[in-house]
């Protein structure tokens, strides 16, 4: 509760910043803030409750994925600096839709209420939509907002009609009430069908196959930074979300649902990265990319009672290798009007210090050892192996291979082509931060227990 | 003293040898490649005098993972040859000038460290994250500064990675389903599960996928020959030399231990396919027209007789197929390294562009010579005594399997000599060839002389490795 | 003591080797030589010492180095035994390299390479003494692998010639075909017996009452076909005539008294293995009569003076592998010793003439050399004579009991083994009168420089010689007299032939095949000094005759059958096996990126087609859950 | 199960229920099928207004008039400003291309069957709904729920929009840097 | 106070909302004109609405009918966002068939 109070005044304060023009110090007190909001957030970790009627709850699962999004909003924030250099006068703005798109994003996972969740949720969306159509001068970037938006309310129309049902089905809103009703026998179907349009919902957000067309789009009209907050921030925040929707509600995942969860798993590792291996524009190939790791990410649903700790750690490990990458991204196609890999080339020799993050980032995510993408696939993989579905495994290992493919592409384009242009400037903060993600993931990676035993 | 101290000390030195800069980098890899080969040695003793060398700590908690590092003969054994490779590798390459040493020598070192922490590694997983790691040094030094159409060559090497790492991750779901069962990484308790015999077969093939690809045994060894070709000698020899042997040394200590009945249910097999590598490696080698490739197919005809020998899952066997992994790591880089030396010279890879070059420089011909020797396992090298208890293994299954895997003897002197023949002899050739320098000499020495002490003197390795595969195979005939 | 002198012997040869390997260049040519000569001088000496010690004491000495390779239960030590029939071999191996080292020594010295001429031969004497002492079947395969590895590098010492190049490589490859029986053979003993030291072998068979016969006679097998590699017997002859390739000593000391005759050592060496398996001596006797008969029929035709003697060389060998089959190992043995010395003192005969005629081999191009060479005509006409089988020279004896043997055994063998006789008198005598006799068919200039070879090359032909003459002394049919077969009798276990005495059979067999070899020479001189035919040109070669010139085509045939297939095959399985798996494995990523490529037009930018996935989705999951579950 | 409510024997409720329904699902239909977007617009209102009928027939009178005060007072009159700021009158549609229009039938059709199929499937509510006779949706009682148990939502909704705010600033704000 | 369903029937209400939140979607479908779209999603949340208002008499529950608010909330700052995004396209391109949103693909 406290969490999502400091960062809306966060966000006002921004605005407010603005107005007092303040304008410079915008970042560095975001930045600062946001850290304090970490450790306001950090230190709840022990104190679980629920706060005005049950709305919000605070349990470890929402404090430990708060943070993690505190974490990436911190990140988002200070690859602001270099991205929004020439957009000075709307540079309050900008922040103050990632910071109310963080609340959005807290929300999401503390809700106890669904209408908390709803609101969360469209907060969440609506600061997308925006960010996504931000470049208004830029066709695509408008086009982006507009499919996404299209997309998007189409979505929180078929969530929506779930709720409607649920509630139907319920009679309240209450997470715990409805949790605790779900245990009685007597259910109208209602229910179920609510839970599933919901998660249909969800998975349109989280870009699972086959709801995941808008995501290349949208990525690659998207401003960089956007993208980067999309693929990173907003990814892993449905995925959590969806996770607590089904724990939390006690929905009873039958053996049809887990059909449902394992077909769509491996459609989206699939198709997420046989359409990747084609791409030739960055932006465009990590979103294929995510939409294969949303499918990683699905297979926590299979095991939903005990693999909290193991989607975090996923989540985490993901988000910080896609920041690092992004950093990059940013970084090389700063001047340029396009994100193709030819950007990339020569990477390797003309700054081999991002190439090296960039690499080490592309790894992670392809579950490379020592990275923190390794250790996530590999408890994923134990813990569906254990409930079950050996199959799902199989499919995400040809499917690791396959990504390979297209991860290597990149690093073949750094280090294995000649340098087309020279850049300079040495931004600090795109490098702070690509730096500090990738470190990050390696920490992690060595010590996977830091974060494992958050949530065993 | 224990081996962790090894491989801080390698890594140590893969940082500091990319810190030490451009200009001092080769000379800052090959101090601390010959301190780890030191402090090997210095281990060895230890071992030797039954101290534990042994070092375990527990790493992650849930799931169950020990960082843990297992020193037995064969592990001393492998270490050693990686250990005594290394220095000998990285003084190979003093001849030539790379661009960016310091990332160069730091991933040889770096790649050197991943290495000895496989054949260390006693947990499942550490052993699985040592085994990843090797393979992306070698990625980069193949990619970076590998000779041939960068086109071709970035295939041939994705194809590597790809491939290889394809294999091995049906080996981490296999080493998950063992976890699962057993509750920890660790191989002792992995030794301790009862598999069913179908559950075996399962973990068997997922096993032999990912070493069927990194040995490599046909038919998956397309990516060989074009790595070896496009990669730099210094990759090729730690490729051939060293990381072969990984895939081997794996074979021995996770796969036939931990799912005994299948190997022993499709031993002929098994068996079978290793023979038809030495065979069908053979006779590939004999019309390539490419130095390196030639190797790499002579390569793959040794590591088919080596995993042929290993899979008879008889004490000669394995002991047979340790030896002769250590006296091909030896030969195998001598020999690319004679490849390497021709190169400086001539510009060319291609044999047909040779000849005539022993007229020149009679010392450098008799050192090619005496490896072209020990490769195709002429008594009193090492790769005889290695060779030959194989095919003594060989013998005790079926007469057969020794007859057709002996075919090693004839085929393999056909084409060493045929390739002998058209590189060194003939009319002197036009180009001049200019005698070895020292530091070339030194390393062929060291590795002629390390293969025929050795090829007389085999007891301190069959000492070291003897006990602790008399246990492996205790493990493996633990359920009949 | 003993080990002390057992390693002079056998590390002699290695240290001048050493030497001349390294220092060999700065030494200069006559040190090396020297050297190359002295350190086989002292292994000789050494031998008699062992000799004079074994023939006292009779008690084979065995003597154990260290432990080399542990296979099984089985610890192979590096060791030596030292024993009649060693000792016997070593003696001749040392004697007869002494002198072809101080052969060597003039003939070579015009050879830029002198010192790795020795060297060479050096390392050739240590592998050979190793083949011949060592303790267990392993240190013989080393020597056997050696001594192959040095017949290859003394073939190719003109490397700069491909063709000799060619020739040595298939010397050594086919010598390894049989090095590879000889291993499965090491093999099979090893499984069976747990052993391969000869003398604990000897105990475990002996005194085994269930032997597998079965499996023996397969190792006997087996090692047979290592003999016949390194023996060069059908089939796997055709290496020894292309050896000639190399420099004349070489083919005198290797191809034709010592290497060549390890085959034998061996087989004599396991007589107690072979001696369980008939059928394999059979095969034996077979093989060595017909391979006898089919390189005499060749070597009737050669016109390569060398050549001629390799083929003879060849079908000598198969003459002592009937010998063999037959179970008489002692005369198999003795005929060896008096092969070494006549064929030894023929090759380095022929050496001369082509020294004296700057290396010409062709006999078309000779004749007539009688008054210029001397001493080489008489040399090499003791030498004929003693092949032949003219009595009193050594040949006589030896080869006489083969025939007495093949007699007693089979007619057939001995009909076969009585021709093949009769031809080599025939060639032999051919090759004397075509060199020696009529007028030199040389170039003027060769004539002009005609001259005998100086004392250093004459001396070693002149010691050859006499040993061809008495060399029959040491094997005597007339069980008194006859030294060998009881010198070597502790070495067999069931007596072989029986000590008789000579009874008219025997005389008439005798008398046979002396009728025989005079026939041959008669015919000989007929042909070719009476009538001073000069063999046809190689164009103008017909008939039959051409076939036999051409060597039956065997080479041709063996280069279609074997070669040719295998080069086809590899290029069949590096030009379509090998692409079309790495076509395979890039289909994987071909078919992937394909899909991808297709994936990308499905992927089209229209918002309708996104919803009516999104839709179809949506339907697909629901009626899934909750129309199909019910 | 379904059931038809027989119309010579409906209540009055179940009569004007029936009205609405037509009236909304008729509208709706119109709404989408008119070329010209005003025509459009208008019958969105008129379909938003049958809507609030059917929240008066459900004695929700204090929704049924904040429904029509935002929907029909500020949505509609958004869409309309936007439509007059374009001027889209009529025909600016181009063609839809067949395979359009064959896949929204297909999926209208598909998801409505689906839809009703399941709930066609479902166990039929049996017996009296519940009456409490508690007053549960009057203002004052809405007012109470709203501001005490949904009081963070409801201010959350604030948060949602000043986002919204922002966010049409920020996208239609043009920039001093801007060129 | 007499439940109005037991006229109705709450089976009605659901049927009246599916039907009316797939016209919705059928719109959505079937038009190119981004305004009507937007028009459409509308249609669809109000069917939700109207499920939810019956839902809420159903329980006799008030929150139902709260969450109404909320979803109004929604759909205004929605629909506000949406036509901000519209206007700047129509800017751009000069029109708002969303058949004319193509250049992202592949």
């Amino acid at each position: 509760m406290n969490t999502l109070i400091a960062i809306i005044g966060l966000g006002v304060l921004c605005l407010l910043f603005e107005i007092l023009d303040f304008r410079k110090a915008i970042i560095p007190i975001t930045i600062i803030g946001l850290l304090g909001v970490l450790g306001l957030t950090i230190s709840e970790y022990n104190a679980p409750n629920s706060y005005y009627n049950n709305m919000i709850v605070v349990n470890k699962f929402s404090v430990c994925f708060s943070s993690l999004f505190i974490v990436l909003t911190i990140f988002l924030v200070a690859l602001s600096h270099n991205f929004y250099e020439n957009h000075q006068s709307k540079l309050s703005d900008f922040i103050a839709i990632k910071i109310f798109l963080l609340c959005g994003a807290v929300a999401m996972v503390s809700f106890g209420n669904l209408a908390m969740f709803f609101l969360g949720i469209e907060v969440l969306s609506i600061s997308l939509y925006i960010l996504a159509a931000s470049n208004r001068m830029n066709l695509k970037s408008n086009e982006a907002g507009m499919k996404y938006f299209l997309m998007g309310s189409f979505a929180s129309g078929i969530i929506l009609f779930g709720i409607c049902m649920i509630y139907g089905a319920m009679g309240t809103f209450d997470i715990a009430e409805i949790s605790e009703m779900s245990q009685s026998a007597e259910l109208p179907i209602w229910f179920p069908i609510g839970i599933v349009l919901v998660t249909i919902g969800m998975f349109f957000k989280v870009a699972a196959v086959p709801f995941h067309f808008w995501a290349p789009d949208v990525y690659e009209g998207s401003p960089a930074l956007t993208t980067a907050t999309m693929s990173t921030l907003a990814k892993v925040v449905a995925m959590a979300t969806l996770y607590k929707l089904l724990s939390a509600m006690n929905a009873d995942i039958n053996y049809g649902f887990q059909m449902v969860i394992v077909v769509i798993s491996i459609a989206s590792m699939t198709v997420g990265n046989i359409m990747a291996l084609k791409q030739a524009n960055v932006k465009r190939m990590l979103a294929f990319s995510g939409v294969s790791h949303a499918g990683f990410m699905l297979m926590t649903l299979l095991s939903i009672t005990t693999s909290a700790g193991s989607l975090l750690y996923y989540a985490t490990a993901y988000s910080l290798a896609g920041i690092a990458a992004f950093s990059v991204i940013l970084y090389v196609c700063k001047n340029q009007n396009n994100e193709d890999i030819t950007n990339f080339h020569g990477l390797g020799k003309t700054n081999p210090l991002l190439a090296a993050v960039l690499t080490g980032a592309l790894l992670s995510m392809a579950g490379i050892p020592i990275f923190a993408g390794f250790f996530a696939k590999l408890v994923l993989f134990s813990q569906t192996i254990q409930a079950g579905y050996l199959v799902v495994v199989i499919a995400a290992v040809i499917n690791s291979i396959i990504s390979v493919g297209y991860y290597f592409k990149l690093i073949l384009a750094m280090y294995g082509k000649e340098p087309n242009e020279t850049r300079t400037g040495k931004p600090f903060l795109i490098y702070a931060v690509a730096i500090v993600a990738l470190v990050l993931n390696v920490i992690i990676g060595l010590f996977p227990s830091v974060i494992l035993d958050l949530l065993a | 003293m224990n081996v962790s101290l090894l491989l801080i000390l390698l890594l140590v030195g893969a940082i500091v040898t990319y810190l030490a800069g451009d200009k001092l980098a080769s000379k800052v890899a090959l101090f601390f490649g010959l301190a780890s080969l030191g402090c090997t040695i210095v281990l060895l003793n230890h071992y030797n005098l039954g101290e534990n060398i042994s070092f375990i700590t527990r790493w992650i908690t849930q799931p169950n993972v020990s960082f843990a590092l297992k020193a037995d003969g064969l592990s001393l054994a492998m270490v050693l040859l990686t250990t005594a490779l290394t220095p000998i590798i990285i003084f190979s390459s003093f001849g030539n000038e790379y661009k960016n040493s310091k990332a160069f020598y730091a991933l040889i070192l770096f790649m050197s460290f991943a290495m000895t922490g496989t054949f260390l590694a006693s947990d499942g997983l550490l052993y699985y994250i040592f085994w990843e790691l090797a393979l992306i040094p070698i990625y980069f030094i193949a990619l970076i500064w590998g000779n041939g159409d960068a086109e071709d060559r970035k295939k041939a090497v994705v194809k590597f990675f790809i491939y290889t790492l394809a294999g091995s991750l049906f080996m981490l779901v296999a080493f998950v389903y063992l976890y699962l069962k057993a509750g920890s990484f660790l191989i002792e308790d992995l030794y301790k599960l009862n598999l069913s015999s179908s559950e075996q077969l399962w973990i068997f093939l997922a096993f032999f996928l990912a070493y069927a690809i990194k040995i490599p045994l046909i038919p998956f060894h397309t990516w060989q020959a074009n790595v070896y070709q496009k990669a730099p000698t210094v990759g090729t020899m730690l490729l051939s030399g060293i990381m072969l042997k990984m895939g081997l040394y794996s074979v021995i200590r996770w796969q036939l231990p931990l799912a005994p009945l299948a190997a022993k249910e499709y031993l002929p097999v098994l068996i079978g396919i290793g023979i038809a590598g030495v065979i069908y490696g053979s006779i590939v080698a004999l019309r390539q027209k490419d130095l390196k490739k030639l190797l790499a197919y002579s390569s793959l005809a040794h590591v088919g007789l080596i995993s042929a020998g290993t899979y008879t899952l008889t004490l000669d066997g394995l002991r047979g197929s340790v030896l002769q992994m250590i006296a091909h790591g030896f030969v195998v880089v001598g020999l690319f390294f004679v490849a390497e030396i021709i190169f400086r010279r001539y510009e060319t890879r291609t044999i047909a562009e040779m000849g005539g070059i022993r007229a020149q420089t009679p010392k450098f011909t008799s050192l090619f010579l005496l490896l072209v020797l020990a490769s195709v396992a002429l008594p009193t090298t090492f790769n005889f005594v290695g060779e030959f208890t194989v095919l003594y293994s060989l013998s005790q299954i079926n007469v057969w399997f020794a007859v057709l895997g002996g075919t090693t003897i004839i085929l393999g002197a056909y084409y060493m000599l045929k390739m002998f023949q058209y590189t060194m002899l003939g009319e002197t050739n036009k180009r001049i060839f200019a005698d070895v320098t020292a530091n070339e000499g030194i390393t062929l020495v060291l590795i002629v002389a390390v293969l025929f002490f050795f090829g007389l003197y085999p007891k301190p390795i069959i000492d070291l490795i003897t006990p602790s595969l008399e246990e492996i195979l205790t493990q493996i005939n633990r359920i009949n | 003591m003993n080990t002390n002198i057992a390693l002079v012997l056998v590390l002699a040869p290695f240290l001048g080797f050493l030497i001349n390997v390294f220092f060999g260049k700065s030494l200069g040519k006559s040190v090396s030589g020297m050297i190359g000569t002295v350190s086989v001088v002292v292994s000789f000496v050494a031998t008699l010492y062992f000799f004079m010690q074994i023939n006292n004491t009779k008690q084979p000495l065995s003597i154990a180095l260290f432990d080399w390779i542990q296979i099984s239960n089985i610890k192979v030590n590096f060791g030596f035994l030292l024993d009649q029939l060693s000792v016997l071999w070593l003696l001749f191996v040392t004697g007869i390299g002494a002198l072809i080292h101080l052969y060597s020594f003039s003939y070579m010295h015009d050879d830029e390479k002198m010192h790795s001429f020795f060297a060479y031969l050096n390392l050739f004497i240590f592998f050979m003494i190793l083949l011949v002492v060592g303790s267990n079947l392993l240190v013989l395969f080393i020597g056997w692998e050696g001594v192959g590895l040095c017949s290859y590098l003394l073939i190719g010492f003109w490397y700069k010639n491909q063709h000799f190049n060619d020739a040595a490589k298939k010397a050594f490859i086919m010598n390894r075909i049989g090095d590879l029986g000889l291993l499965v053979g090491i093999f099979i003993i090893g499984n069976l017996f747990s052993t391969l030291d000869y003398v604990s072998l000897k105990t475990a068979i002996t005194g085994a009452t269930n032997l597998n016969t079965y499996w023996i006679s397969i190792a006997a097998f087996c090692l047979f076909i290592g003999a016949c590699g390194k023996s060069a017997q059908i089939p796997l002859y055709t290496w020894l005539p292309d050896a000639m390739a190399g420099p004349t000593p070489v083919s005198a000391l290797i191809h034709a008294a010592t290497m060549v005759t390890a085959g034998i050592f061996m087989i004599t060496r396991l007589n107690f293995v072979f001696d369980l398996a008939p059928q394999v001596q059979t095969i034996i006797a077979i093989i060595g009569a017909i391979t006898a008969l089919v390189a005499a029929t060749i070597g009737l035709v050669q016109n390569d003076i060398k050549k001629v003697l390799a083929y003879s060389t060849v079908s000598q060998l198969g003459l002592m592998f009937l010998a063999l089959g037959l179970g008489a190992y002692e005369v198999a043995v003795f005929h060896v010793i008096t092969h070494a010395f006549f064929k030894a003192c023929l090759f380095l005969g022929s050496g001369s003439v082509i020294h004296g005629l700057h290396g010409e081999q062709d006999m078309r191009k000779m004749g007539g050399l009688k008054k210029a060479m001397p001493i080489t005509y008489i040399t090499m006409l003791i030498a004929s004579l003693a092949i032949s089988g003219i009595p009193l020279f050594s040949g006589f004896f030896s080869k006489d009991e083969i025939l007495l043997v093949a007699f007693e055994h089979s007619i057939p063998l001995w009909v076969v083994a009585s021709i093949a006789s009769i031809m080599t008198a025939f060639y032999m005598f051919r090759l004397m009168y075509l060199t020696f006799f009529n007028e030199f068919r040389g170039t003027a200039e060769q004539k002009h420089h005609l001259h005998e070879s100086p004392a250093l090359i004459t001396f070693p032909l002149i010691v050859l010689a006499v040993l061809a003459t008495i060399g029959g002394i040491i094997s005597l049919p007339f069980p008194e007299y006859n030294w060998l077969n009881g010198y070597l009798a502790p070495l067999f276990t069931k007596v072989a032939t029986e000590e008789h005495g000579l009874g008219s059979t025997e005389y008439l067999l005798m008398t046979l095949a002396v009728i025989g070899g005079v026939v041959g020479i008669a015919i000989a001189y007929i042909k070719y000094n009476k009538q001073n035919t000069v063999p046809a040109e190689d164009a103008a070669i017909t008939g039959f005759s051409k076939v036999l010139y051409n060597k039956y085509y065997v080479d041709e045939i063996y280069n279609f059958v074997f070669v040719k297939t295998i080069n086809e095959l590899s290029r069949f399985f590096r030009d379509i096996v090998e692409t079309s798996l790495s076509a395979l494995v890039f289909g994987f990523g071909k078919v992937t990126n394909e899909i991808g490529f297709y994936g990308k037009k499905v992927q089209n930018g229209s918002i309708g087609l996104y919803l009516f996935a999104f839709v179809l989705g949506l339907c697909a999951i629901v009626s899934y859950l909750f129309l199909a579950q019910q | 199960m379904i059931h038809i409510p027989d119309l010579a024997h409906a209540t009055p409720v179940q009569i004007v229920f029936c009205i609405l329904a037509i009236i909304t699902l008729a509208t709706a239909f119109l709404t989408i099928f008119s070329r010209n977007p005003i025509h459009s617009a208008i019958y969105l209102v008129i379909c938003f207004f049958s809507i609030a009928g059917h929240y008066l027939l459900l004695n929700a009178q204090f929704l049924a008039i904040v429904h029509i005060i935002v929907y029909s007072g500020a949505i509609m009159i958004l869409f309309l400003f936007t439509i007059m700021l374009m001027n889209l009158n009529e025909e600016h549609e181009v063609h839809k291309p067949r395979i359009t229009r064959l896949g929204a039938i297909v999926s209208f059709c598909l998801i409505c069957i689906v839809l009703i199929a399941i709930f066609i499937n479902s166990k039929p509510i049996v017996g009296d709904y519940d009456s409490s006779g508690e007053d549960f949706q009057s203002i004052k009682v809405l007012g109470k729920v709203l501001l005490n148990e949904y009081m963070v939502p409801f201010e959350f909704a604030s948060i949602l929009l000043l986002v919204a705010m922002i966010g049409t600033v920020l996208l239609s704000k043009k920039e001093k840097l801007e060129k | 106070m007499n439940n109005i369903l037991n006229q109705i029937g709450i089976e009605n209400y659901i049927f009246l909302s599916v039907i009316l939140f797939c016209i919705g979607v059928f719109g959505v479908l079937y038009r190119r004109n981004a305004i009507i779209v937007f028009m459409s999603i509308e249609i669809m949340l109000n069917a939700v609405n109207l499920l939810f208002v019956a839902f809420s008499t159903y329980h006799q529950d008030a929150q139902g009918q709260v969450f109404v608010f909320f979803s109004m909330a929604v759909a205004a700052a929605e629909v506000a966002v949406g036509l901000a995004i519209l206007v700047s396209i129509f800017r751009n391109l000069g029109s708002i068939t969303i058949d004319n949103l193509k250049n992202l693909k592949g």
